[in-house]
């Protein structure tokens, strides 16, 4: 057989955490090396995926099938569709800049950790192990695979909130333990419940179906072999989508993320929202639509009405916000519910916009948030009323923030303006009033943007930042490269939607869907 | 079969009266092979206690470690080679003319216990713990039980360097009776082997070193509710007796299904009357429910478990259930299948406040120990679950969980015996608070239980309860796993609490010290968490293993 | 005479031993309840031997006896200690462990 | 030839690019660059238009198709230009007066440390105004039409460190993102009707669905172009946009971006020909907003807020000439040409006349300059003279067929918005004469500022003035070289149509009209302002007054009902999440915590107790099994 390309994917960086764990505590530094050359080792190895994937061959590629366990109908099958593609990318583009960025915020601090603590090197350690569990769990083509790692990627995720808080706080140092471990429980808890709810539905689809791979059920379903009734498919369809709009996160499941993006660093933040986060959407897309066509088609109305209350809710409480990073939180709720909308739009224009929001998304969040980051560790406070004027005297900073910013409210000729219209025009096609609705969302979005950008930034100069230093050199290299990224997915998606395309006409395959044809066609 | 060897063991000598009159004697027929497990465990005990009248003091640790272990690994090895030579599927029958089954189940239950019992011996063997007694390394036991605590008596034996060795004998004997507990294929059998393995158990729960109080007051707990129970368990055994004229299995199990052949008038009379059968059968229920600690039949389970020493109570949580669930599986399947109508929706109702129960109670504990006894209920629940499913799936999902249950415990509880300060083992939640700064291997793996027991993928834990819920779902229980789950979120929360406090509290000032353990707890914790792992990752060897052994013999 | 009676009481005594375990304090007392459930079980049991015409139940009688002997020896021992580490009896002194 | 055509956009985007990005060591020739970029731009302008106007009427029109943007199923989206006469038109117009602009600010921006900047920004608004200009879809129009406010934004914020202008900034991209929903609920709409939003088949298609769906485009096309264009309802941003540097003032907010909306109503000028009910609600936000500003700009005392208010007057006649079809198109685009020499060129006056007073806004401070800078006040004055539509002047012409074109309209309507046209004429002599007497007659008002030094009027150096001189010869003599002989409506006649306008009266009469109001004006204001002294501290007024300097209170009424009610909606939504979403989360938490310690004490430490739980439950154990027989 071949080489197990996707295996490896996955496999690389894992190898790369626990060698990372086995640094001795002395050799800090050695560490932060290590973690970094194996994201980019990662990152060599999605490019390959990237090239070897053929857009238009068949649905799922460089597949791999081993049964794991028998008697559970497990299989360790892996295949990738442009969709899984495209998001193995962007995991594997964005974990070396989270580590490049976080490279000193795990540094111990010499006053309380003994000999024997190794913060930095388990810092580095859980990231690639995050990255290593995000990334099989969008290769997996088999139901309990994919659920396995959905719910092992908590426990790094948990350690990471938990353990390395933001050490930019308000308030004593035991305040802010507490919250933060607070924080790590609630994005536990939540996710754990979502889990295990889905996990009772993964045990009905067992014994309705009797395996798990989704090529198997597939063919199930081609034959007629597959009798599911409908208040079966619809109570599994819930069990699944619950796990899913918890994690992704769905309002009003979404709680959980303010308090863990803002309690975390900026870099872990950026690895929740822009990489964790989306196993949530892209599952609603991979098995809530493939398995439970029919029980999609049935919940979609109240679906949209979530996800339009997510969006308005969102940008409305971002508006509200004291906190840069909570802000950065209300703001991404907002964006997902862009991204489920355009999911369960069940048009072509939706689903590719939604994919493609996912990856600008997590491109443009990651922008904002590092340099959110990099302001914060200056001046020490993640409250947006301690700054003003740090324009004038950090303007690069300013510059890249408003970028991000800008990227947020997706403008047109960054990226996250063509996934946003294409989630709008495909939700708009099939649901026209909730299109108007959503549509509303640009200028609330435009409101809490600009509002942080004025308070933070314009304005005379406040003491306490008079001092701040622009970007230095290791910053600029985590922020340049995702601008530049912005700009080119916006003025040339192409690439892109090449790629995702095909993968959504077969998930509109699956739900047996057509998009609306235009009017004039439609009179002829 | 000749109509000999049906009757049951006991009663050879009465049974067969030819018309002719006159007594025609018939000895028994033993198959000695195949009690061997049973039989060498029972003789390695026997000479355990001579070892403690001859040896001289100073040679019996170890004489008394080297026998224990010596006679598990033998016994385990007799266990394979049954196995091997295929007594645990096709040459599965009844020995001991209808009192051990040898079968699948047994085997499998037999061969879970001696290894549970193995790695708990080395638990009872550890002797660098405790801060050495005038120059004599001790371990977890009393030095003279029988002394009063604080009484210049026990001084004197501390000075002396006495140690409690009689725990081997003791642990021998409860092991004996835990192996032929699930194997026990009459009534009698079963009520034997219970108090053969309950007894020492009292005993060994009294003579903890530390906090001896405590250990004392949990021993006459354990007793007095464990002899209360055996009273109800025998009562119930009288009542079915009562019914069906007989203690074998099979036997009652024919006239339950009223499919047995020669039908005596006084049969007749009492086969009528169901009360007796229903009766008999709860009050059974009862007594085996007691052992599994299974809500309302839990309350000894808390106190006994933290008061005893707690290697012993490492041992119990662990030998303990697995035994108890082999008997209460065999009954339910090889006497009572015709009854499943009856008992299932009893033990439904058990196995859901049972869940809960266990799991809801749990989030305000403060004591590690107590912590890890109702999370040892909240599983009781979950396994009940793979009972009631009724199907052989749920037998191999029960044996299956069994299996990576009984290591998990083992190895949490070898955990706690690390950390100590001066009173000993520091049981209390405050205290384990920054342990994973202290001595970051330690919480690690203690994080790795944790996790196991919270059921989280890639844990022997997931592994397991994916088993017993997905048979419960198939066996048409899908309620139970609606609840199982709910619970499992519950109880996930004070797993995740211990792992905040591990991890994210900051150290305490005075907070205990993890002392270094001698390659005794260290080969039973490695063990603990090879095997949490390896039945997570890949557990689909012992999962074949399970489903081979998931058939009774009738 | 009908040997129903018997079992009926039989089922008395197991209730009585039952309620003794219930509300006696003194450890002993209570433990000497539960000798009497099992007393009680043996005459079931020996009842219903005579009924089936078989001797079982008369072989599971002289075990029960043996067994309770056996509990005894342990039971004694551990209450005996338990009384002097605490110089009383009483079931309800010994309550350190709760909640 | 049409491969230049992206050209025209590359090379102010490059300028852009590089000033941005180039950082300090460019600071000395930063400007420099910017402005050569500009006239280049222009140059390759006159190329093309110098090509065009060699070639046929018919087959003028050029296509550049670059690659496809966004292509997904049927949704195809491409970077394509598509420049006809009107583009061309723009075209001239944006790097014209754009490059003017550039070299004035050479001197005006001399003193600002991050000049460089501004110059990036000049450049990158050039290029998002010619991709807005030259798209040939209304996807790639939305992106320069978004370019050009982002623009905007960053050059009316150009002073952040005053916080009004971070504030005017701010409020002006929001006003017109509200503005772009509806252009983007337009070509959504386009889109499921036509399934395509290119200029060309959309514009082809019109006649194959029913007016209601044109008619709702139509709607949101305005909606879009209020917007950008500052009219009724969404004029507000356009008095606080004159936070910016004079430069963008006149650039972006006279002369070029606030006219897009224009470009947009008549480009897509198919649609709404096929849409009267749209056409109607048109006319109506011209007239109205036409009259608005007129108000407003007759209470200002502010030079730059008068003017901005005469901005938005002007662009009203122009969305109403666009309401009005194929009669009022080409004087729609023939008046914003006009307009945007004369009024760039009364802006540059207004900061040149800033630049000699200390940035000195306020006119009632001024008064007398004449004196002191002769240029400004010629430039200024014939740039005043064109505007108010002075016979002869480039004003007269184009604004004088507006007013015919409105009585056209026909009916009633053609009465009323005649009516309105003529009125806004009147007021327009008026506060412009208001603003000519009060900046340049009369006595010299201004005194020594707070610490103490006086401005002392000078006239500003050639790289100001000279722009200004070009400028005002445009407004001289643009309009009659356009008017004359339909020279300018036959120019776009193959892009807009043109039917000729047959008022009910007779034109010459219009034009009497015409000039007698403005006279009117003249005259009124002359009594006000020029016989009696001028207050130095303006007069409390009328209450109409005092409501005009409120910019007729549509600010108040904005801040109330939307800033405040928007913070309170925030606020309590906020809490709303806490207490209420993650609350019941938490209470459930709680309440099994406390079902938890409630059950914990029934473990009591007394084995009696366990005993009798064991009891009880085996009397339930037994009493189930026997009920579940009997059931």
């Amino acid at each position: 057989m071949s080489f197990p390309l996707l295996t490896a994917t996955a496999v690389l960086p894992a190898a790369g955490a626990i060698l990372t764990a086995a640094v001795p505590a002395a050799r800090r530094t050695a560490a932060k090396w290590l973690a970094l050359l194996f994201s980019l080792g990662t990152l060599v190895l999605a490019a390959v995926v990237l090239v070897r994937f053929e857009p238009n061959g068949d649905r799922y590629q460089l597949t791999e099938s081993h049964t794991w366990i028998k008697d559970f109908g497990v299989h360790y099958e892996l295949g990738v569709d442009g969709i899984g593609v495209a998001l193995i990318a962007l995991t594997a583009l964005l974990i070396p800049f989270v580590i490049v960025a976080g490279w000193k915020d795990a540094d111990p601090l010499e006053t309380k950790d003994n000999k024997r603590w190794r913060p930095t090197q388990g810092f580095f350690a859980l990231i690639l192990m995050v990255e290593a569990m995000v990334i099989i769990s969008f290769e997996a083509t088999d139901v309990f695979l994919f659920y396995i790692f959905f719910e092992a990627m908590l426990i790094p995720m948990y350690f990471l909130i938990g353990g390395f808080g933001d050490r930019a706080h308000s308030g004593t140092d035991e305040a802010a333990a507490t919250q933060r471990s607070y924080a790590a429980v609630k994005f536990l808890l939540y996710n754990l419940v979502g889990g295990l709810i889905m996990l009772a539905a993964v045990i009905g689809l067992y014994t309705v179906t009797g395996t798990f791979s989704l090529s198997e059920i597939a063919e199930l379903r081609a034959n007629g072999g597959l009798e599911m009734s409908t208040n079966v498919e619809r109570l599994l369809f819930l069990g699944f989508f619950f796990a899913f709009a918890v994690k992704a996160p769905l309002w009003p499941l979404h709680t959980w993320l303010p308090n863990a993006m803002g309690e975390a660093t900026a870099p872990v933040a950026v690895l929740i929202t822009a990489v964790v986060d989306k196993v949530g959407t892209f599952a609603m897309l991979r098995f809530c639509l493939q398995l439970f066509p029919e029980a999609s088609k049935w919940a979609t109305p109240a679906i949209l009405v979530l996800a339009l209350i997510s969006i308005v809710y969102g940008a409305l409480l971002a508006v509200g916000q004291r906190d840069i990073k909570r802000l950065v939180a209300y703001a991404s709720i907002s964006h997902f519910g862009f991204i489920i909308l355009g999911i369960f739009a069940m048009t072509s224009q939706g689903q590719s916009g939604a994919t493609l929001y996912m990856v600008n998304h997590g491109i443009s969040t990651a922008a904002l948030m590092l340099v959110a980051g990099f302001l914060i560790s200056r001046r020490g406070s993640r409250l947006i009323a301690d700054y003003g004027g740090v324009q004038k005297v950090a303007p690069v900073l300013a510059g890249t923030f408003l970028i991000g910013g800008l990227a947020t409210l997706s403008l047109p000729g960054l990226a996250p303006f063509v996934s946003e219209f294409l989630v709008l025009v495909g939700v708009f096609a099939a649901y026209p009033v909730v299109g108007i609705i959503a549509t509303s969302g640009i200028v609330l979005a435009a409101l809490y943007v600009l509002v942080l950008y004025q308070r933070t930034m314009t304005g005379p100069v406040k003491a306490e930042v008079s001092g701040m230093k622009d970007l230095k050199a290791r910053e600029l290299t985590v922020v340049v490269p995702l601008i530049v990224l912005l700009i080119g997915l916006g003025v040339f998606p192409k690439p892109l939607t090449d790629i995702v395309n095909p993968a959504v006409t077969h998930t509109m395959h699956d739900v047996n869907k057509q998009d609306p044809k235009p009017e004039v066609e439609a009179a002829k | 079969m000749s109509t000999v060897s049906v009757h049951s063991l006991w009663t050879t000598l009465a049974a067969d009266t030819p018309p002719g009159g006159g007594l025609k004697f018939q000895a028994p027929t033993i198959e000695y092979a195949q009690l061997s497990p049973i039989l060498i465990i029972v003789g390695a005990a026997v000479l355990a206690v001579l070892v403690e009248a001859f040896v001289p003091r100073k040679g019996r640790y170890y004489a008394q470690l080297f026998l224990s272990v010596v006679a598990i690994a033998a016994a385990f090895a007799a266990i394979v080679g049954l196995a091997a030579s295929g007594f645990g599927t096709t040459k599965a029958h009844i020995a001991a003319m209808g009192a051990i089954a040898v079968d699948g189940p047994a085997l499998f239950l037999q061969g879970t216990i001696l290894l549970a019992s193995l790695v708990a011996v080395f638990t009872f063997a550890e002797r660098k713990l405790d801060p050495e007694a005038h120059g004599n390394r001790v371990d977890s036991f009393a030095a003279d039980a029988a002394a009063v605590p604080g009484s210049d008596a026990e001084k004197a034996a501390v000075k002396a360097g006495f140690t409690t060795t009689e725990v081997f004998p003791l642990a021998l004997f409860a092991i004996a009776g835990l192996l032929a507990f699930p194997a026990a294929n009459d009534l009698l059998t079963l009520f034997i082997a219970l108090e053969v393995f309950s007894l020492p158990l009292y005993l060994l729960c009294a003579v903890a070193r530390r906090k001896r109080l405590m250990s004392q007051e949990a021993a006459v707990k354990y007793f007095l509710l464990g002899a209360f129970s055996s009273a109800f368990l025998l009562f119930g055994i009288a009542l079915i007796y009562g019914y069906a004229g007989s203690v074998s299995y099979a036997k009652i199990a024919d006239v339950v299904d009223g499919t047995t052949q020669q039908i005596s008038p006084a049969l007749a009379g009492t086969m009528g009357n169901d009360a007796l059968l229903l009766i008999g059968m709860a009050l059974i229920l009862m007594g085996l429910l007691f052992k599994v600690g299974a809500v309302p039949f839990h309350m000894w389970t808390p106190d006994v478990y933290q008061g005893a020493p707690t290697p012993v109570t490492g041992f119990m949580a662990a030998a303990t259930k697995v035994a108890a669930f082999g008997a209460l599986l065999r009954l339910l399947y090889v006497v009572l299948p015709g009854l499943t109508w009856d008992w299932r929706p009893v033990m439904w109702g058990v196995a859901i406040v049972t869940m809960l129960g266990g799991a809801i109670v749990a989030i305000t504990q403060t004591d590690i120990k107590r912590l890890l006894a109702y999370s040892s209920i909240a599983h009781g629940g979950f396994i009940l679950a793979g009972v009631i499913a009724a199907t052989p799936d749920g037998i191999s999902s029960v044996l299956f969980y069994l299996l990576a249950y009984s290591f998990v415990t083992i190895g949490a509880f070898a955990v706690v015996t690390l950390v100590r300060d001066a009173g000993g083992e520091a049981t209390h939640l405050s205290k384990w608070a920054g342990l994973g700064r202290r001595s970051p291997l330690v919480a690690a793996v203690f994080a790795v239980f944790l996790l196991a027991f919270a059921g989280i993928p890639l844990t022997s834990g997931f592994a397991g309860k994916f088993a017993v819920f997905k048979a419960a779902a198939e066996g048409g229980a899908g309620v139970l796993v609606v609840v199982g789950v709910l619970s499992s979120a519950v109880a996930a929360f004070f797993y995740i609490r211990v792992i905040v406090l591990m991890f994210f509290s900051e150290p305490k000032a005075d907070g205990p010290t993890v002392a270094v353990p001698s390659v005794l707890t260290t080969t039973a914790i490695g063990v603990g968490v090879a095997v949490t792992l390896v039945l997570g990752v890949a557990p689909q060897y012992f999962l074949d293993l399970a489903n081979q052994a998931g058939i009774f013999v009738r | 005479m009908n040997p129903v009676n018997y079992l009926y009481l039989a089922s008395l005594l197991f209730t009585i031993g039952a309620a003794g375990v219930l509300i006696r304090r003194n450890a002993i007392v209570v433990f000497m309840c539960v000798e009497l459930m099992l007393n009680a079980c043996n005459l079931a049991l020996v009842t219903f031997s005579r009924m089936h015409g078989n001797l079982d139940g008369q072989i599971i009688a002289f075990f029960t006896m043996v067994v309770a002997a056996a509990e005894v020896v342990v039971g004694l021992a551990i209450i005996v200690s338990l009384f002097r580490s605490r110089h009383s009896a009483s079931v309800d002194d010994a309550s350190l462990m709760k909640l | 030839m049409e491969n230049l055509i992206a050209l025209l956009v590359a090379a102010p985007l490059l300028g852009a690019a590089v000033l941005l990005c180039g950082g300090r060591r460019l600071d000395r020739i930063g400007h420099w660059l910017g402005t050569v970029l500009a006239a280049g731009s222009f140059l390759i302008g006159a190329v093309l238009f110098v090509d065009m106007i060699g070639k046929g009427a018919d087959d003028r029109a050029l296509h550049q198709k670059l690659f496809s943007w966004v292509p997904v199923e049927s949704f195809q989206a491409d970077i394509a230009f598509q420049l006809d006469q009107l583009s061309m038109t723009f075209v001239l117009l944006i790097t014209g007066v754009g490059t003017l602009i550039h070299v004035y600010s050479i001197g005006y921006m001399e003193h600002d440390e991050r000049r460089r900047r501004f110059f990036g920004y000049l450049n990158l608004f050039l290029a998002a105004m010619l991709l807005l200009v030259l798209a040939d879809n209304y996807l790639l129009l939305y992106f320069g039409w978004e370019g050009v406010g982002l623009a905007s934004y960053l050059l009316i914020g150009f002073w952040q460190h005053k916080p009004s202008a971070a504030t005017a900034a701010k409020k002006a991209f929001l006003v017109n993102r509200v503005g772009d929903i509806g252009l983007s609920i337009a070509i959504m709409l386009m889109f499921t009707t036509f399934g395509t939003f290119a200029f060309g088949p959309v514009l082809e298609a019109t006649g194959d669905t029913g007016e209601g769906k044109l008619t709702a485009i139509g709607l949101m096309l305005l909606l879009a172009a209020c917007g950008k264009s500052a009219q009724v309802p969404l004029q507000s941003w356009l008095g606080d946009a004159m936070e910016g540097p004079t430069p963008v003032s006149a650039l972006i907010h006279a002369a070029t971006m606030v006219t897009a909306g224009v470009y947009l109503i008549v480009r897509s000028g198919a649609i709404f020909d096929a849409a009267p009910t749209a056409q109607l609600v048109v006319t109506v936000v011209g007239a109205v907003t036409l009259l608005f500003g007129a108000i407003v700009g007759c209470a200002k005392d502010d030079i730059k807020k008068a003017l901005a208010g005469s901005t938005m007057s002007q662009i009203g006649y122009m969305i109403l000439a666009a309401g009005l079809g194929p009669i009022g198109y080409a004087f729609a685009i023939m008046h914003l040409v006009t307009h945007g020499f004369f009024k760039a060129g009364l802006f540059l006056g207004a900061g040149s006349v800033m630049h000699g007073m200390n940035d000195e806004v306020d006119m009632r401070k001024y008064g007398g300059l004449r004196k002191y800078m002769p240029v400004t006040f010629i430039t200024f004055g014939l740039g005043y003279l064109a505007l108010i539509g002075f016979p002869g002047l480039s004003g007269f012409f184009s604004k004088d067929k507006i007013i015919e074109a409105a009585f056209a309209a026909g009916g009633t309507q053609g009465w009323i918005l005649g009516a309105a046209t003529l009125l806004g004429a009147g007021l327009t002599a008026f506060y412009m004469t208001r603003v000519m007497l009060m900046t340049f007659f009369g006595e010299k008002r201004w005194q020594p500022d707070a610490d103490g030094n006086e401005p002392h009027p000078h006239e500003s150096p050639s790289s100001m003035t000279i722009p200004m001189i070009v400028l005002a010869f445009g407004s001289v003599f643009a309009g009659g070289f356009f008017g004359i002989g339909d020279r300018f409506v036959n120019w776009l006649e193959p892009v807009t149509k043109f039917e000729h306008p047959h008022p009910p009266i007779s034109i010459p009469v219009i034009t009497g009209a015409t000039i007698a109001v403005l006279l009117l004006g003249v005259a009124a204001a002359y009594l006000q302002y020029g016989r009696k002294p001028i207050p130095v501290v303006a007069p409390r007024g009328s209450l109409l007054t005092r409501a005009a300097r409120r910019d007729l209170l549509q600010d108040d009424f904005n801040h109330v009902v939307l800033v405040r009610g928007g913070e309170h909606l925030t606020r309590s939504l906020v809490y709303l999440d806490h207490k209420g979403v993650d609350g019941v989360v938490n209470g459930t938490a709680a309440a099994v915590g406390g079902l938890s310690g409630r059950l914990r004490k029934l473990q009591n430490g007394y084995a009696r107790s366990y005993a009798v739980s064991m009891f009880g439950g085996t009397a339930i154990l037994i009493a189930a099994t026997l009920l579940m027989r009997a059931v």
